[in-house]
């Protein structure tokens, strides 16, 4: 068996890949990306726990409840729903301003 | 565990290996076996079209290298080995490397649930149907791995179109499976081929097929087939006759070989597929008392469904990629989505042996295959009209374009389409 | 459940080294004389002009939102299937609405051409 | 030699379900980073679906199969499709002169340093204590 904090370090690992990748990239579909892998460390740790940590039947030696798979099904879901918005956001501003860097999509700033 | 296997095992571990071993040679063996179908398969796929077409088009086809030509393709092989690996100056080395291996491999992969005979499975996974369509997003992506790396714009225009392609069938193919898994209830391609068995009389004919009880979703799925695995009349983006290639344009040697052997094997198990799903897989009457004999079933189907798509390349025209991309989202995904609620609604009609404790369905009655072949019958009739259609609005395009003056007078002008 | 998915894992690691090594034999058996002609990009023997970066149209990233939200559909509509024996009314008719509410968002997409292609 | 073994005591033999993860997690992780590391954009969209492979087998090892299929179909299929998809739309930025990242990159490493922390800590607590009740139940 594969000890749970093994999983947690590379969530962990992933995550802050993420993290890293969302805070210094310029471009916004490469700060899309580094949220994909944020949302992929979460899942990780969701999946982990659910299988390590839920109940488990003494007679079938199955887990019984899927509230971890669940919800890590929703967020694959609404990852989805993201990069599609971020996306078709991002396609839409380059279209007009014909940028993609975030340092230069300042029209709210006032 | 599958049949296979366990008899392995059983026979390593009497060899004296400890158990982890023994499984896992047994599985290394049978993977092995499986890994080295796939291109033995494609090169007899690909003397079979040559000879198939060459006859349609009255001619003999490969008839030099071997006795009737057979050994023609494996001569093209040994050619394609000796042949110059060129890589454009301005490639980009590891995607254009990995590229032609990945399509291979996301192929091959799909060899392993495939359901050849009673317990004769690599490994029947409860998530079977699914996995051999996320096996596809493999090719996807090294269509995009080569258009792009080969740094040409008509590869990338052509691996830009093949995504396009292949998203816009995936959805009615994926639904189109759908429809048979609802009525089974059950995603293991072992399961669904052993639901596909008609006992009369006590006597296993084996003739339940879904084909018959869901013509509908097979014509849906067969055509969807067709476009996924790029073949006539949708196989737009290599028209050998109009066009140079598709994304592997840059492609020379091996690389190359290794596109085509995807080709070949990805058409070919999209017809696997609609033989497991549709066309009884190994079912057929005597199955239960000689397995064996369900692998012959399931081979002759294999290799007739595949026929079928070679006699439709012989024959059809190919049609443009506005009306591929309608016939997709305008005609197929509604009229399936259509069919899987009404299924859905048939399904729970009362007839219905039920659980008098759970009140789980045992067994469907009579009323629900009736309604269920209704539903079917009315998606055939839409989709093969909207064919009829077209090939006959075709049909006047082609005969104006040939002899014109034989139309004079008796054709109206038409809105230019 | 493990053992199956070692052999998908075995089964993958054959069906990735099979035409690694059919590559590399094809590299090794073949002569290897690069030119600057040879390794030029191949556009029908005319020179290419310009960057390979022309701009694509936004038809593609529509298709691919569409099958985006169909994908999704699938993920959530074959768990339903496995158990549809078991569902009891009201998780018919909910699973029924949510079909036909797919239905509706794809008659929307028509009405507002997000489904033509030219 | 006895000194060294005590101060760095070999790791014991990994099962055979370790002797999976580790090389698929290794696998995962030089994704990962690529996906923030690599320069050009397109390689990053790459690593990204190698990394999301990575995690559907992790996934699979997890005993969450269906995870691991819907994660290939959404994320491979769909997502990562729009990604290179949105990469072609928006061209230029590949080749630009510009820095492909911003100033906040301490800012950045700080606070990934606060998570390792946090992650650490939480690293301790759960071999402490659920490691244990798994080797219990």
């Amino acid at each position: 068996m594969v000890p749970l904090s093994w999983y947690l370090v590379l969530a962990a690992f992933v995550f802050s890949c993420g993290l890293y990748g969302a805070l210094v990239r310029r471009n916004a579909i490469a700060v899309l990306m580094g949220i994909e892998l944020m949302l992929n460390g979460v899942n990780i740790n969701l999946v982990a726990f659910w299988r390590y940590g839920d109940i488990i039947d003494k007679a079938t030696q199955q887990v019984v409840r899927l509230d971890g798979q669940i919800f890590a099904l929703f967020v694959i879901a609404v990852a989805a729903a993201e990069a599609a918005v971020g996306l078709a956001l991002i396609i839409s501003i380059y279209r007009n301003r014909k940028t993609v860097s975030l340092d230069q999509m300042d029209l709210l700033k006032g | 565990m599958e049949i296979w296997s366990s008899g392995l095992t059983h026979l390593l571990t009497g060899l004296g290996l400890p158990e982890t071993a023994a499984v896992i040679i047994a599985l290394a063996i049978g993977a092995f076996v499986l890994a080295n179908v796939g291109p033995v398969l494609a090169l007899v796929l690909i003397l079979l079209l040559r000879k198939v077409i060459s006859r349609m088009q009255d001619r003999i086809g490969p008839n030099r290298v071997g006795p009737f030509g057979l050994l023609q393709t494996v001569a093209d092989a040994l050619k394609l080995l000796s042949k110059e690996d060129i890589r454009p100056a301005n490639a980009d080395a590891v995607a254009y490397f990995l590229a032609p291996i990945l399509s291979v491999f996301g192929v091959i992969l799909s060899l392993g649930v495939m359901a050849v005979a009673p317990g004769w499975i690599g490994v029947d996974l409860n998530v079977g149907v699914l996995f051999l369509t996320a096996l596809g997003s493999i090719g996807i992506m090294s269509a995009l791995m080569a258009g792009w790396s080969s740094n040409n714009k008509y590869a990338l225009l052509a691996g830009f179109r093949v995504v396009a392609q292949l998203l816009s069938y995936e959805i009615p193919m994926v639904l189109a499976m759908f429809v048979p898994v609802l009525l089974v209830g059950s995603m293991r391609l072992g399961a669904l081929s052993a639901a596909q068995s008609l006992t009369i009389f006590g006597f296993n004919t084996g003739l339940g097929w879904f084909g018959f009880l869901m013509p509908g979703a097979f014509l849906i799925y067969f055509i969807s087939a067709l476009a996924e695995g790029e073949q006539t009349p949708f196989d737009l983006l290599e028209a050998e006759s109009e066009l140079i290639a598709g994304f592997h344009i840059e492609y020379s040697g091996m690389k190359f070989a290794m596109f085509f052997l995807a080709q070949f094997l990805n058409s070919f198990f999209l017809g696997a597929i609609a033989v497991m799903l549709f066309l009884g897989g190994y079912q057929g009457p005597f199955v239960d008392q000689i397995p064996l004999l369900g692998f012959v079933y399931f081979v002759i189907k294999a290799f007739g469904v595949y026929l079928l798509t070679i006699w439709i390349k012989g024959t059809f025209p190919r049609i443009r990629v506005d009306q591929m991309m309608a016939f997709a989202w305008k005609v197929l995904v509604p009229l399936v989505l259509a069919l899987i609620l009404w299924q859905m609604i048939a399904l729970k009609l009362p007839g219905a042996t039920l659980d008098p404790v759970t009140g789980d369905v045992l067994q469907y009655g009579f009323l629900n295959y009736i309604a269920v072949f209704a539903g079917n019958l009315v998606v055939l009739g839409v989709v093969s009209n909207v064919l009829m259609n077209h090939f006959k609005r075709e049909k006047m395009r082609t005969k104006r374009a040939f002899e014109p003056k034989s139309l004079i007078g008796v054709m109206q002008p038409s809105s230019g389409d | 459940m493990l053992t199956q998915y070692g052999f998908i894992l075995i089964l993958s690691i054959f069906a990735f080294a099979l035409p690694t090594a059919a590559v590399m034999m094809g590299w090794f058996l073949g002569p290897r004389r690069p030119d600057a002609v040879k390794t030029a990009t191949y556009e029908s023997g005319v020179e290419t002009i310009g960057d390979t970066w022309v701009q694509f149209r936004a038809q593609y990233y529509l298709i691919g939102l569409i099958f985006l939200i169909f994908d999704v559909e699938v993920i959530f509509l074959f768990p339903i299937a496995l158990a549809y024996k078991h569902l009891s009314l009201f998780s018919v008719v909910s699973t029924i609405t949510f079909v036909v509410i797919l239905l509706l968002g794809l008659l929307l997409e028509w009405r507002k051409g997000a489904l033509e292609w030219s | 030699m006895d000194i060294i073994q005590q101060l760095f005591p070999l790791p014991p033999i990994p099962t055979l379900q370790q002797a999976v993860f580790i090389p698929l997690a290794l696998f995962t992780a030089v994704c990962a980073l690529l996906v923030v590391l690599s320069p050009n954009l397109f390689h990053n969209a790459l690593a990204l679906v190698g990394t999301l492979f990575g995690v559907a087998g992790i996934y699979a090892l997890l005993e969450a199969e269906f995870l691991a299929i819907s994660q290939i179909l959404v994320y491979v299929w769909s997502i990562s499709t729009l990604i290179t998809f949105a990469i072609m739309l928006s061209r230029g930025m590949m080749f630009g002169a510009t820095s492909k990242t911003n100033k906040q990159a301490g800012t950045a490493i700080d606070g990934i340093v606060v998570i390792g922390f946090i992650g650490w800590c939480n690293f301790v607590s759960a071999r402490s204590k659920l490691d244990v009740s798994i080797a219990v139940a």
